[in-house]
C-alpha cells in the first residue's frame, strides 16, 4: 500500500530540481515569496520562544522545520478561502495575513489574539485535536452551497488522525464532497508518541482510500512540493471535484511546546540527518541564482524590525479588560449573568 | 387558570389557528424558516426521505430539497462539527440528535467550539444554530432512548436551552431559538409528540427565549416544571386543589436562562415549592432553581423546597420506566408534604 | 480500489460450489449445523415481531436476510471468545449459546435480558453505534495480555463505520494488534440512509488500508463464505496475527425495527432479486443431498416448540422488581441513593 | 486546627512518611498499585516514555514496562472505550485523559457504558476502572486546558467522583479509587500539584471515597471546598478570624456520593455556609449542596447560602483566569456577608 503513496518530491535535499517539468512554474516572485515568508515565520517563531522564556508570553509550541509545509500551503490559498489551524499552524496564518500583534497576544493568553483580520476567514487556533477539520468542511460547504469557488484547508497533525473527528471530517468531505484541503503535517510526533505507535499504517496518505478520496504523500520539507501539491487540490476543490488529503512529511525540529523536553523521548541523532526546508530552498536558490547575500541580510533587517514592532504592540496592547468576560459569551448578557457581570465590577471597585 | 401562552397569541390578534400535536406544531415551525430565511438548512440522521423517526421533519425535503433538508451519515460529532462551518459562513444549521442519549458522541464539538466560538472571537464568529433533539422516557423505547440530559448544558456558558410542553410554545420557541443569533438546544418531550394536541397560529410567531409561564395560578405552594411533566404537574395541582392547597403552576420553558424573575415571584407569594424534573436529582436542573430560591427568597420560604424527580440511577430498561419517572401521585404527596411541613 | 477488494464468493445464488476447494471441508456435520442455527433465529425472529404487533414485547429490530451473517461468524467462533453485539445481532448470540428466555426478556424492556449464561461472554446489545467496537479491543487485548488464545469479535453496521468509534477502534485493533474480528454486516442501510449517501467508499473492506489491517469483502447471505473466511480471521487472530475487518454484504429483508416502514426510503423492487440466504442453502443442500423433508419439518417442529417455550418462560418471569432500580447501579448503594430506595418502597406500599 | 487527614495516618500508626508534592503522591500511588496488583494497566497519552505531561507516570513504564504503562494513540474515546473491554476481561485500567477539557470526546464511553454497564447486567459485567484526569485554572495554561468538569460526572450515575487536595489524600484516595469495585473520576487539581507538599506514608494506605474532612473547626460559618479550592478557603477562614468570624472549613474530597452527614452536621452548628469552587455556577456542584442543605438543614439556617464560584462564562484565556477564579478576598467578603445577613 505504502508503495501507491510514494513521497513526491519537486526539489531534493541539495536544493536540486528533481522534477523538472515544474522548471517553467518556479519563477523569481514565487522563490522570493517562498523565501521571506518562511523566513518571516522563522523570526517570529524564533522570537516567541524566547519572549516565553522571559516569561513575557505563556507555553509556546514553536513549528521550526514545518516551515515549507506551512507557508507553502497558504500561499497555494486565494483572498477568500479559509484557514482552520492548530496550535502549531501560526506560520500558515501569519502568511495568510494573520496579525503579527495578535498573534503574540494570543500566546499571551490573550482572546484577542483570536479576532482575524476584517474580511479574513481564519479560525481561532483549535486546541482540541482535530475538532477543526469538521468545521472547514461545513464551512466550505457553505461556499459550495452559495455557489462560490471558495476553498477551506483544515491543518492538522500526525496525532489527530486517531481522533474519531478526523474519520468523521473526512467521511463528510467525502460523501458532500466539499472544496475541502486536508493537510496533515506528519511531523512524526504527537508530543512523545511516534508515528509507529499512533498508527499501524505506513502512510497517512492512504487513510484517504477509506473516503474514496484522492490523497497524496508529500515531501513537506520541500516548499515546491507543498506549495504545488496544495494547489493542485486547491484547483481541483474549486472546479467542484471535492476534497484530497495531502499528507506532507515534515519534522518538528524542537520541542513539542516550550514546556516539553524531546530529549525524554526522541532517540538523540533521530532528525539530525533531515535537511531543514530554509536551508533546503536557500541551497535552490544559491544553485538558480536567486541568491544575494546582501538582499537577505537587508530581508532579515526588516523581518527583525517587524518582529520587534510587534512584540512591542503587544506590551502596549490595551490590558484586559475583566468586562471581555462576559460581554461575548452570547448576543446579548442574559439577566442572571449581567448580574454576576456587575457584581464583579463592583468588587474590583472596592 | 391562566393559560399564558394562548393568551399571548390572543393578545396578538391572532385568530387563524389550526388544532395540532407538538409534532406537528414542530413540524410547521420548521417549514416556516425554511420558507421566511434561506439560510435555514436542516441536517440529521434519517431527516429527509424518512421524514424523521418521529416525522417532525415529514415532508420538508419533497418541498425543499435535498441541498436544505439534509441526510447525513450517522455521525453525530460530524453533524455538530459540520454545522459549526456552516453557521460561521453564513447558515441557520437545525441540527437532529435523533435521541438526546446520542448527542453524547457530538458532546466535544458542543463543549469546546459551538458554545465558545462567539466568546473567545470576541464576536467576530458566532454559531447560530439549533440544536433539536427528542428527550425523557416513558415511551417504552430501548435503552438510551430515554434520557433528559439538560443539565448537561444549562451548566455550558454560551448555550441557550428551551423545551416547550405544548404545540403552541413548541412552534413559537423553534423559530425564536432559529431566529436567536445564538445556539440553542431545543429539546422536545417526545412522550408529548402527540399526546399534546393545542391551537396553533398557521403564521410564523415566536415565543420570546427567557421566559416561563403561569399555567396555573394559587396561594399556596409553586410546582415548577417544563416539557413533559406538565401534564403530570397540573394533574398533580388539580389534585392538590382538592385537599385545599391551591398551587401556582411554572413552566419554564426556558432552561437556560432561567425565568428567576418568575420564579421568585411565586415562591415569594407562596413561601413554598415543588420542583418536578424527569432527569436525576442529583446534578439535576432542580437544584440551580432551589439555590436561585435561596439567593431571592430565603426570607419567604415557609418549608423546605420539595423535589419530584429520576433517581439516581440511569433511566432504565422501560420494564421499570414507570418507577422511575416521577408521577401524579409522588406529586401529590409532595405538595401536600411541603404544604403540611 | 473496489477492485482490490472484490466480493469473495463460495456458494452462487443457486447453491452451487464456485469454490472447490472448500468441497472436502463441507460435510454433513457444517451443512446441517449451519442450517439448524439459521432456521432457529429466523424462528425465533419471525416470533418476535409478530409478538411486537400483539404488544406483547417492545419495539423490535428484524434481522431476517442476515442469518448467514448471524450464523456462518457465530459458528466461527469458540467457547471462550467474546461477542459484542449490537441490537441486531441476537441471531449471532443466540447461536453463540444466549439464552433465549432473556432474549425475549431483552425486547420487552427487561435489564434481565442483559445477563449473559454463566462463563459465556457476551456482551449486552450496543445501542449507541459503533461503541462496541472499542469494547471488544479492549477485551481481546485483555486476553492477549493473559497470554491466552482467545479473540473478540464486534458485530457493526454499514452506518456504523461513520462514527468515530468505529474509526479509533479499528486504529487501537491495529496499532496493538489485538485478536479481534471486525465484523460488518453492510445491509445497504442505516435506518433510511443508503450506503451510497453513508460513505463514498465503494466498499466497506477498503477501510481497512487505513489500518495497515487486513480486510477482506465476503458474501453475506453465502453463510460457507461467511463461516469460514470469519474462521481465517479467528484463527489468524488466534495466531497473534491481529485483527481483520470483514465486510459482509447482505440485506435487510424487513423494516429497520417494527416503528419503521421501509417503503419510505426503499425503492419498490430494490432487494427483490436477491436469494435468501436460507433458500441458498436449502438449494445447496437440495443440490448436494443433504435435504430431507420429513427431518426439516421435524426440525420446524422443535423450533416452533422452543420458541413457544420461550416465549411462555418470557410470560411466566417474575414480574420487574423495582428493587432492581436501585441495586445494580453500584456495588455498594450510597446512602443518598439507599435512602431514595427506601423512600420508594416506602411510597409504593402506601 | 484539625489535620483530619493527618490525623487518620497518626491514628494508624503510620509513621514511615515522606514529605512530598501532590505530583508525587500521585506518582507513589500509581507505583504502589502497578507493584500490589499485576492487573493494574495505565493507558494514556505521553504516560510512558514521557512519562505525562505533569510527569505524574514518570518512571513507571521503565520501571513495569510498555505493558503495563501503555502509550496510546491520541483518541480519548478510543481510551476509555478500550478500557470498558479491558475491566470486564480481568483489568483494572486507569486511563489518564491529559487534561480535564479533553475528556469531552470520551464522554459518550463514560456515560452510555463506564457509568451504566453494571446496572444493566444486573451485576454481570463491571467496570472497574478510574480516569484520571487534571483540572482547573491558574496556572495559565492555553485555552480549553483549565476546565473543572466535575458536575458532569456527579450528574452521571454509576460514577464516582474524587478530588483530593493535598498529598496525603492524593495518595490514598488514588489507592481506594483503583481498589473500587466501580469506576472513578480521579480529578487531580493541577494548580496543587507542586503547590502543595505534605507527609506521605511510604507504604500503601486508603483514604475512604465518600467521607469528607474537617479541616478547620469554627462555630459560626460552614465554609465548603474542595481540591484546588481548599488552600484559598482556609485562607479566607483564617482572615475571617481575624474579624471574629470562626468558621469550620469541610473539604469534601469525595464530589459523588457527597458525605451529607458531614456537611449537615457542621451546617446544624453553624446556621450559616459559604461554598467555594471553581467551575460556572450555574449547574455546579454548589446547587446540590445547596438542596442537600435545604433537605437536612432547613429549620437551622440563619442566612442565605453563599457561594463563590467561577463565572457563568467559559473559562477564560489565561489572560483574564485571575478574574474568572475564586479568590481569597471574595471568599473572605462572602463569609462576611453571609454571617452579617
Ligand atoms: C482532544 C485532545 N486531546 C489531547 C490534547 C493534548 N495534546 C495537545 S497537542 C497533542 C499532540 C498532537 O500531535 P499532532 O496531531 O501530531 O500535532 P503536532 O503537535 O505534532 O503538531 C496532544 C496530545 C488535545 N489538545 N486535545
Ligand atoms: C450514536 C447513535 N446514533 C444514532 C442512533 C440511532 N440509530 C439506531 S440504529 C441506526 C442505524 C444503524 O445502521 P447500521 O449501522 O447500518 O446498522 P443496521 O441497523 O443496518 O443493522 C441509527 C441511526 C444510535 N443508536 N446511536
Ligand atoms: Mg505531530
Ligand atoms: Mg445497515
Amino acid at each position: 500500500m505504502e508503495a501507491s503513496f510514494p513521497m513526491k518530491q519537486i526539489m531534493d535535499e541539495e536544493g536540486r530540481l528533481v522534477d523538472p517539468s515544474y522548471q517553467e512554474q518556479i519563477d523569481e516572485k514565487l522563490v522570493q515569496q517562498l523565501h521571506y515568508h518562511m523566513l518571516r515565520i522563522r523570526t517570529f517563531d524564533r522570537k516567541a520562544i524566547s519572549l516565553q522564556r522571559q516569561g513575557r508570553i505563556g507555553t509556546y509550541p514553536p513549528f521550526e522545520g514545518q516551515e515549507a509545509c506551512q507557508v507553502g500551503s497558504a500561499l497555494a490559498l486565494g483572498e477568500g478561502d479559509w484557514v482552520f489551524p492548530t496550535y502549531r499552524d501560526h506560520g500558515a496564518t501569519l502568511t495568510f495575513g494573520a496579525d503579527m500583534v495578535r498573534m503574540f497576544l494570543y500566546w499571551n493568553g490573550r482572546q484577542e489574539g483570536c479576532v482575524a483580520p476584517p474580511g479574513k476567514h481564519i479560525f481561532p487556533a483549535a486546541v482540541p485535536i482535530a475538532t477543526q477539520i469538521l468545521h472547514a468542511v461545513g464551512a466550505s460547504w457553505a461556499e459550495k452551497r452559495k455557489g462560490t469557488d471558495r476553498v477551506a484547508i483544515a491543518y492538522f497533525g500526525d496525532g489527530a488522525t486517531s481522533e474519531g473527528d478526523f474519520h468523521e471530517g473526512l467521511n463528510f468531505a467525502s460523501v458532500f464532497q466539499t472544496p475541502t484541503i486536508l493537510f496533515n503535517q506528519n511531523n512524526g510526533y504527537a508530543i512523545s508518541v511516534p508515528i509507529e505507535r499512533q498508527m499501524n499504517s505506513k502512510t497517512i496518505a492512504q487513510k484517504s482510500v477509506a473516503y474514496g478520496m484522492p490523497g497524496i504523500r508529500i515531501d513537506g520539507n520541500d516548499c515546491f512540493a507543498v506549495y504545488f501539491e496544495t494547489k493542485r487540490a486547491v484547483e481541483a476543490a474549486r472546479e467542484g471535484n471535492g476534497p484530497t488529503l495531502i499528507e506532507a512529511v515534515t519534522w518538528r525540529t524542537g520541542a513539542h511546546t516550550t514546556a516539553d523536553d524531546p530529549t525524554k523521548y526522541r532517540p538523540s541523532g533521530k532528525g539530525k540527518d533531515i535537511v531543514d526546508p530554509l536551508v533546503r530552498l536557500e541551497r535552490f536558490m544559491k544553485n538558480d541564482g536567486y541568491w544575494d547575500e546582501q538582499a537577505v541580510k537587508t530581508l532579515q533587517d526588516k523581518l527583525n524590525d517587524e518582529v520587534e514592532t510587534a512584540v512591542k504592540g503587544m506590551a502596549e496592547f490595551p490590558a484586559p479588560n475583566p468586562e471581555d468576560l462576559f460581554d461575548h459569551v452570547f448576543a446579548v448578557l442574559p439577566p442572571q449573568l449581567q448580574e454576576q457581570k456587575e457584581f464583579y465590577l463592583e468588587f474590583l471597585k472596592g | 387558570m391562566v393559560m399564558a401562552t394562548k393568551m399571548e397569541a390572543i393578545q396578538a390578534g391572532r385568530t387563524s389557528t389550526k388544532v395540532m400535536t407538538m409534532i406537528q406544531a414542530i413540524n410547521q415551525g420548521l417549514r416556516t424558516m425554511l420558507e421566511a430565511d434561506e439560510t435555514t438548512i436542516l441536517l440529521g440522521e434519517d431527516i429527509g426521505k424518512n421524514g424523521g423517526v418521529f416525522r417532525a421533519t415529514e415532508g420538508l425535503q419533497d418541498d425543499f430539497g435535498e441541498e436544505r433538508v439534509v441526510d447525513t451519515p450517522l455521525s453525530e460529532s460530524g453533524i455538530i462539527g459540520a454545522s459549526v462551518g456552516l453557521a460561521v459562513n453564513g447558515f441557520k444549521p437545525v441540527a437532529e440528535m435523533q435521541f438526546m442519549g446520542f448527542v453524547y458522541p457530538a458532546y466535544d464539538q458542543i463543549m469546546t467550539h459551538v458554545s465558545r466560538l462567539r466568546m473567545k472571537t470576541m464576536g467576530r464568529f458566532s454559531v447560530p444554530m439549533v440544536v433539536r433533539t427528542p428527550y425523557g422516557a416513558g415511551i417504552r423505547a430501548p435503552e438510551i432512548h430515554s434520557d433528559s440530559a439538560e443539565a448537561l448544558f444549562t451548566h455550558m456558558p454560551g448555550i441557550k436551552v428551551v423545551c416547550p410542553s405544548n404545540p403552541y410554545d413548541a412552534k413559537g420557541l423553534l423559530i425564536a431559538a432559529i431566529e436567536d443569533p445564538d445556539p440553542v438546544i431545543f429539546m422536545e418531550p417526545m412522550r408529548s409528540y402527540r399526546a399534546t394536541r393545542g391551537d396553533v397560529p398557521e403564521e410564523k410567531y415566536t415565543v420570546e427565549i427567557g421566559k416561563g409561564a403561569l399555567l396555573e395560578e394559587g396561594t399556596d405552594l409553586t410546582v415548577i416544571a417544563w416539557g413533559a411533566m406538565i401534564p403530570l404537574a397540573q394533574k398533580a395541582a388539580k389534585a392538590a386543589a382538592q385537599l385545599g392547597i391551591h398551587c401556582d403552576v411554572l413552566d419554564l420553558r426556558t432552561l437556560y436562562p432561567l425565568d428567576l424573575d418568575l420564579i421568585a415571584s411565586s415562591v415569594q407569594k407562596t413561601g413554598r415549592v415543588v420542583i418536578v424534573h424527569e432527569a436525576q436529582r442529583t446534578g439535576g436542573l432542580g437544584n440551580d432553581i432551589i439555590s436561585s430560591i435561596n439567593d431571592t427568597c430565603f426570607l419567604h420560604l415557609r418549608a423546605p423546597i420539595g423535589r419530584v424527580t429520576g433517581f439516581d440511577v440511569p433511566v432504565p430498561f422501560f420494564a421499570l420506566e414507570e418507577h422511575y419517572l416521577p408521577t401524579v401521585k409522588r406529586i401529590t404527596q409532595q405538595i401536600e408534604s411541603v404544604y403540611r411541613f
